[in-house]
């Protein structure tokens, strides 16, 4: 398989050495993404009439996984961009698609990312709070003509400081809540008043690129508006069967590929090191978390798989909620036993185990915090009870 | 009489310190421009201004210059410091104690009045252990025969009276600052384990001493220990016969029991880790708005915070009981204590508590808490570091050696039941 | 001055209750015939044993006829019992605790000449609280506004001084068998909470008083208490005047200050159970032979044990700091103790870790942990019901109360931080 | 679907009723049994020409889960049976398959049971330590010309006061280990010597029947030899395609009932009462147990359906021990989390939820304890680690 073959021979020998560079934006590389670019994972789920690859959602996962097990966070480099493709693909005019779509698939150079977060609206935008209109972002888009201008800033913004073209949701009606008053934009690099701020410098996925987005009387014309103005939400997700399936599946799918490369690297170490005369292989205790790891992730494989391909089917269900918080969840287990299983050699530890522990980390803010389940939940339930949010 | 009253002195030692890292360390150590690089060396200047207060000292009797503190003072000095900087206070707790046990406890009057005054004076003389790397498979050697293995150093007395010693160790803590080394050697090759080790002193520029570049925090491995540490190498490196401290063969730390308190002061350290996570989760969630209202009212964060309250306490509690144990050891043979060993488990638990802590003190803090210029990071980091790092292995371990083994006591629980010498692997408490 | 040693009466009590539990209750409650019916009646012949040897009024002052047990020896003395059996354990804790809050504080010397002799001559005298329902909502409003709630008494004075009470209560632990109840109800129906309740004395056989039947072990929903307990039902019930204790619209007890030490006596109760399990599993470890030794000798059975042994002595060492931090409140203003609920922080943790350590110990014994004629299944069920009971569930809920509210005190951390009143329903410590 | 609607309205009604008789044999009801012989549930995994229902994995997994919805060890009472029709499938000679088959499929509460463990060997059996050939089950076999002679005892055997054939593993050589010295006979219930003893009295799954079987002088022909003579293990396992297929599988299909059926409840629960003026639904707390119990069980349903499904096409795994392994807990975890969003109210539990935490407990010893563990990591090793045993 491809994916496997760029990720052990491309990826992996990378994935130390630029997660070791110091700084926010340092540990990129546009060389890598060029070459994964040319092999198609920078534009697999570009529709084929497009001129991408199509790929269906259990095509995605599997490759998703096979890059993330090389790097994490360079799989969700590449993946960051099938997001869009997917959100364009059922959200964009015909006279959008011309003007980002074919520039995006020439350019091997060219990725997309999306501005939800501020400095003060995180979690409120995922969960508004019914009580307080006034929650969520604040960006704040003013109509002037044919052009709307934008004030504010995003931050945690993926692919920020790398990115061509940014899906930036503003408020547009800053008298009612996110969900009437919210509109998303298409925001190219080069847009008069637009510019890029601080790149964050991570603990885990440093390869990943976050960055502040700043708007100061950015100019952005009224055809950039994807949907209807005041229709963000509804619009924004792209093909939202059931929920946001993409961002959900990927952040599992991802996940899935650390947990098969911790399984490895455990099941090697605990083979090729003796304590007390014995191979670790053969420690009871070491026995049983190994065969934890072997479980969990197993499981998480049958899951992710299993949301592929029922999105695939298109069933609406709350799986994709679920099987990212319970891939947060097995993330951060098995990672932790790898490095239990590991331990340190005499005072030093292997990075390669320590970076996946770091890069799971990434998982209980992004993927399986308290609102991502909170939210999940209230999907399950359906309508008849009403959740007070913020509680 | 049960009393857990805290002498003034006590709770002097306490604010002292308290006062120091809130003015002194915390702007330096949790400054961006020190949280976002890999390699954070030690801050030597802040180490210095620590030992200038005494706090290098703590442990050392009233009488050698010193504030004479028992062990559950020095952890209770050693929580407070390491709020600040870990690395900082696991430096002077290892001058500290062997400060105390070398010029209190082992060396003769001779010794003590040729190696105590520069000691006492010289606030840049630290201290370091070089002892017999402990077996690696005392802890996987549950309940069989022990496996052998591990570096060690050789000694050999020479006609004229000199010691030679030869040899080296991957991983001596505070060798990167020692103005003198505690070496601990086998001078009688016949004998194996803790027999036949004699104990001498070096000075750190002592011909024949070569130490090594501290672990490095990038690479293929990374540096994964607390203060400062590297390799130290023997060779045909010369000390003079009066250099050596008790009896030939009978180096008095080689059985581990003076070594032992410092394992709740390890902890100690841990705790204050973890605690300095918990302030910092707790000074956000309190300013911190979301969903209508700060997030320290919303009942996931609320619930926690509270986890690590209970957490932080219940360790507290195991480490001050084993600091107390340790400086009353008849409470154990008048039953008031069970006889375990409250050390390890305070050490065990401890590492565990404050890895857990620390993670969840950074999900309160959402992205913030992954940024490199912020402090939970590191304190996550920190906290993962103690619990694998091999010295947590190596305590650990003491928890399973066979329940016959004379090197510790039999382990009776309150209860009057043998403690199982369970490997304490699982996480499960 | 921080000590850690007991007292030898400490010692005496524990090594008296602990040979009474060998000799006497464990082969009466351990019996297969006991052990494998649902229901399981009081052992009412063990509880006027155990009253005979003045286990019923350990917590009563020497002055009245009791022991004198404080706070801390209390625990000591329940742990030991509910080695035994939690039941027992449970009723003779709730009379003693209640005997001397009533006899040595908040009785007025006629009562106390009118009530004790009958108190203390009867081994039989048992004493009940019938308080108001504690608010269910309390926890559950983190943060919000209080819920209203909860069932309570009424209480009128007559014109000719009288006291009518009525109304019912769904349960009251130690119902079925006290002599006497301390009721508290509302007298003044203007005002709401803790104000305006009057505390009353009623004998069990007054007039209007009904005690209804003792849940059951079977049917849709089944008893899950420890102890004995019913519901009561007051109509018209009529007592003298000179039965109100304290002031008329005060009742002593309603702020639940005074009760909260019995909560760290529950706690206790709880660990007693845990450490029957846990002791339990290392016999039953030491004889088992598998894999051509003693499962005990197994890395996966050791670190289990272990972990129970480290979670009892944590779960101790909270208990008796908070039995300790009652008896003597000045600790917390000398800053010896942090302002902490460390009552309920040891119940919370106790039934947590109990429940753990019963399964653990229950895992050792393999399929013999669920067969109905052995103890392990007891030793789970009476673990889980402790976890999710009632009661506990209320005393979590005390760690939840607003931070402003008045009915308990700021709590400062030894650090100087506010406890955040987090819901500790997440089970990660 | 036939077992959804027999599992609802026969077995659901009388499940806690039947727990709460007192004894360890009186719970069984012969009549439920019978009720679900005829709907075909006894004989489900029996093949097709041999006039079963010859259900394939997936199949049996799916009615497992159902029956189990509504009550876990009447589940297992039936699945009990189909265990052995693979056995009999597997290895036995047409004239044992004439003999014993047909008089299971003719009588209705004809069930059968195996006889392994012994009070003094039960790990070992499954685990056998290689320094100790004497370890494992002693029950002794002698030839005596066309008979075997059978002394000594079994205990916990499944279905033991209600069986009409039990296969027991007996020692014909006892000076080398159980794996060359033990043989596999059946023993139909009329064996001349052989009778059952105590019947266990179980905290969990009551109403499933536990109970010693006694052998004194009990002759057993030889043509009810299973297999060959001294090839108990290797013929034993019926269809044992990269594990015991069935019997893991089969676990952990019946977790997944009992967790969809404390999901059900919590969901019931906490949108019908209130805690505080508010639904316990809309309580932050609750929901993030709410959401961790459907993570849970949907993740184990997709893992037990990934296994029917790798089963069904024979493709040797290890994944049938790690799903048991991984299905101990979820159970555990989704019955405690149910437990504690029930609470107690007043001082009263709901009879239903704690039978669910005392059904599971089952698991702890039977599917997910130390033994199997370290079992199913030694199949994904593969050969070149040698274990240690009982270490």
């Amino acid at each position: 398989m491809e994916a496997r073959r760029f990720s052990d021979e491309e990826i992996r020998p990378l994935s130390v050495k630029r997660d070791q560079i110091e700084g926010g934006f340092e540990p990129w590389d546009w060389d890598i993404i060029e070459k994964g670019s040319k092999l198609g994972f920078r534009t697999l789920a570009v529709p084929k009439e497009w001129g991408g690859q199509g790929a269906d959602f259990v095509s995605q996962a599997v490759v998703m996984a096979e890059l993330a097990r090389g790097d994490s966070a360079m799989s969700k480099a590449f993946s960051q961009n099938w997001k869009w493709s997917h959100l364009i693909a059922a959200a964009c005019t015909e006279d959008q698609k011309e003007r980002f779509l074919k520039p995006f698939l020439a350019d091997h150079r060219y990725v997309m990312g999306r501005g939800i977060t501020e400095p003060n609206s995180g979690s409120d935008n995922r969960l508004p709070p019914e009580d307080d209109p006034k929650a969520g972002f604040r960006l704040r888009a003013e109509r002037k003509g044919d052009e709307w201008i934008l004030n504010g800033e995003k931050c945690f913004i993926a692919n920020g400081s790398v990115g061509s073209l940014f899906f930036v949701d503003a408020r547009t009606n800053p008298d009612v809540n996110i969900k009437q008053g919210g509109t998303l934009f298409m925001v190219p690099k080069t847009t008069p008043g637009f510019r890029i701020g601080k790149v964050f410098n991570k603990r885990g996925w440093r390869f990943y690129q976050n960055a502040e987005l700043i708007f100061e009387d950015a100019r952005v014309p009224h055809a950039n508006v994807v949907g209807t103005v005041g229709g963000a939400s509804a619009t924004g997700k792209g093909d939202n069967t059931g929920g946001d399936l993409f961002g959900d599946l990927e952040l599992a799918a991802n996940a899935l590929g650390v947990c098969d490369d911790a399984v490895d690297l455990a099941m090697q170490f605990s083979r090729s090191h003796k304590r007390a005369g014995k191979y670790l292989f053969e420690h009871q205790l070491i026995q049983l978390k190994l065969a934890e790891m072997h479980a969990l992730t197993e499981a998480l494989r049958s899951y992710v798989m299993r949301v592929a391909w029922i999105h695939d089917r298109r069933e609406p269900s709350a799986n994709a909620g679920l099987v990212m918080i319970y891939s947060t969840d097995v993330i951060q287990r098995v990672t932790a036993l790898n490095m239990e299983i590991h331990g340190a050699e005499g005072c030093l530890m292997n990075a390669r185990v320590d970076k996946l522990v770091r890069d799971a980390m990434v998982w209980t803010h992004l993927a399986g915090d308290n609102v991502q389940r909170m939210r999940t939940l209230r999907k399950l339930a359906g309508k008849p009870v009403p959740v007070v949010s913020g509680d | 009489m049960y009393d857990l009253h805290l002498t003034p002195e006590q709770l002097e030692f306490r604010d002292t310190v308290r006062d120091f890292v809130e003015n002194e360390i915390k702007p330096v150590a949790l400054h961006p421009d020190r949280l976002q690089p890999f390699e954070k060396p030690l801050l030597t200047e802040l180490v210095d201004k620590a030992s200038q207060m005494g706090l290098r000292t703590f442990a050392l009797s009233e009488d050698a210059g010193g504030a004479g503190a028992d062990d559950l003072t020095s952890c209770i000095v050693l929580e407070e410091l390491a709020a600040g900087e870990v690395d900082i206070a696991t430096v002077l707790g290892h001058t500290s104690f062997l400060g105390h046990v070398l010029f209190d406890q082992l060396l003769s009057a001779e010794q003590r009045a040729r190696f105590l005054p520069k000691f006492a004076e010289d606030d840049r003389y630290h201290l370091a252990f070089a002892g017999r790397e402990p077996n690696a498979g005392a802890g996987w050697s549950y309940h069989r025969a022990l496996a052998e293995g591990g570096a060690e150093l050789s000694a050999k007395r020479q006609t004229e009276g000199n010691w030679v010693i030869n040899g080296s160790l991957p991983f001596v803590a505070n060798a990167p600052i020692a103005k003198l080394l505690v070496v601990q050697a086998r001078s009688d090759p016949k004998k194996t384990g803790a027999n036949g080790m004699s104990m001498l002193l070096v000075p750190s520029d002592a011909k024949g001493l070569t130490i090594g570049n501290p672990p490095k925090a990038t690479g293929e491995a990374v540096r994964w220990h607390q203060g400062t540490g590297a390799s130290v190498t023997f060779k045909d490196c010369r000390v003079p016969g009066d250099h050596l401290v008790g009896k030939e063969g009978q180096s008095p730390l080689a059985d581990g029991t003076l070594l032992a308190r410092s394992v709740t002061q390890m902890a100690a350290i841990n705790l204050g880790l973890g605690r300095a996570a918990y302030d910092a989760a707790v000074d956000y969630a309190k300013i911190r708005r979301q969903g209508g209202r700060n997030i320290i009212e919303h009942q996931a964060i609320g619930s926690k915070l509270a986890d690590c309250a209970i957490k932080l306490e219940l360790a507290r509690n195991m480490i001050w009981k084993a600091a107390w144990a340790a400086d009353h050891p008849d409470a154990v043979s008048d039953r008031s204590l069970p006889e375990l060993p409250l050390h390890t488990m305070a050490r065990v638990y401890t590492a565990r508590a404050v890895n857990e802590v620390t993670l969840l003190s950074a999900e309160c803090f959402g992205a913030m808490g992954v940024m490199r210029d912020m402090p939970l990071q590191k304190y996550v980091h920190d906290g993962r570091n103690t619990c694998t790092t091999d010295s947590y292995s190596r305590t650990r371990m003491r928890l399973t050696m066979p329940p016959n083994s004379q090197s510790r006591r039999r382990s009776r629980a309150t209860s009057g039941r043998l403690l199982p010498n369970g490997l304490t692997g699982d996480e499960r408490w």
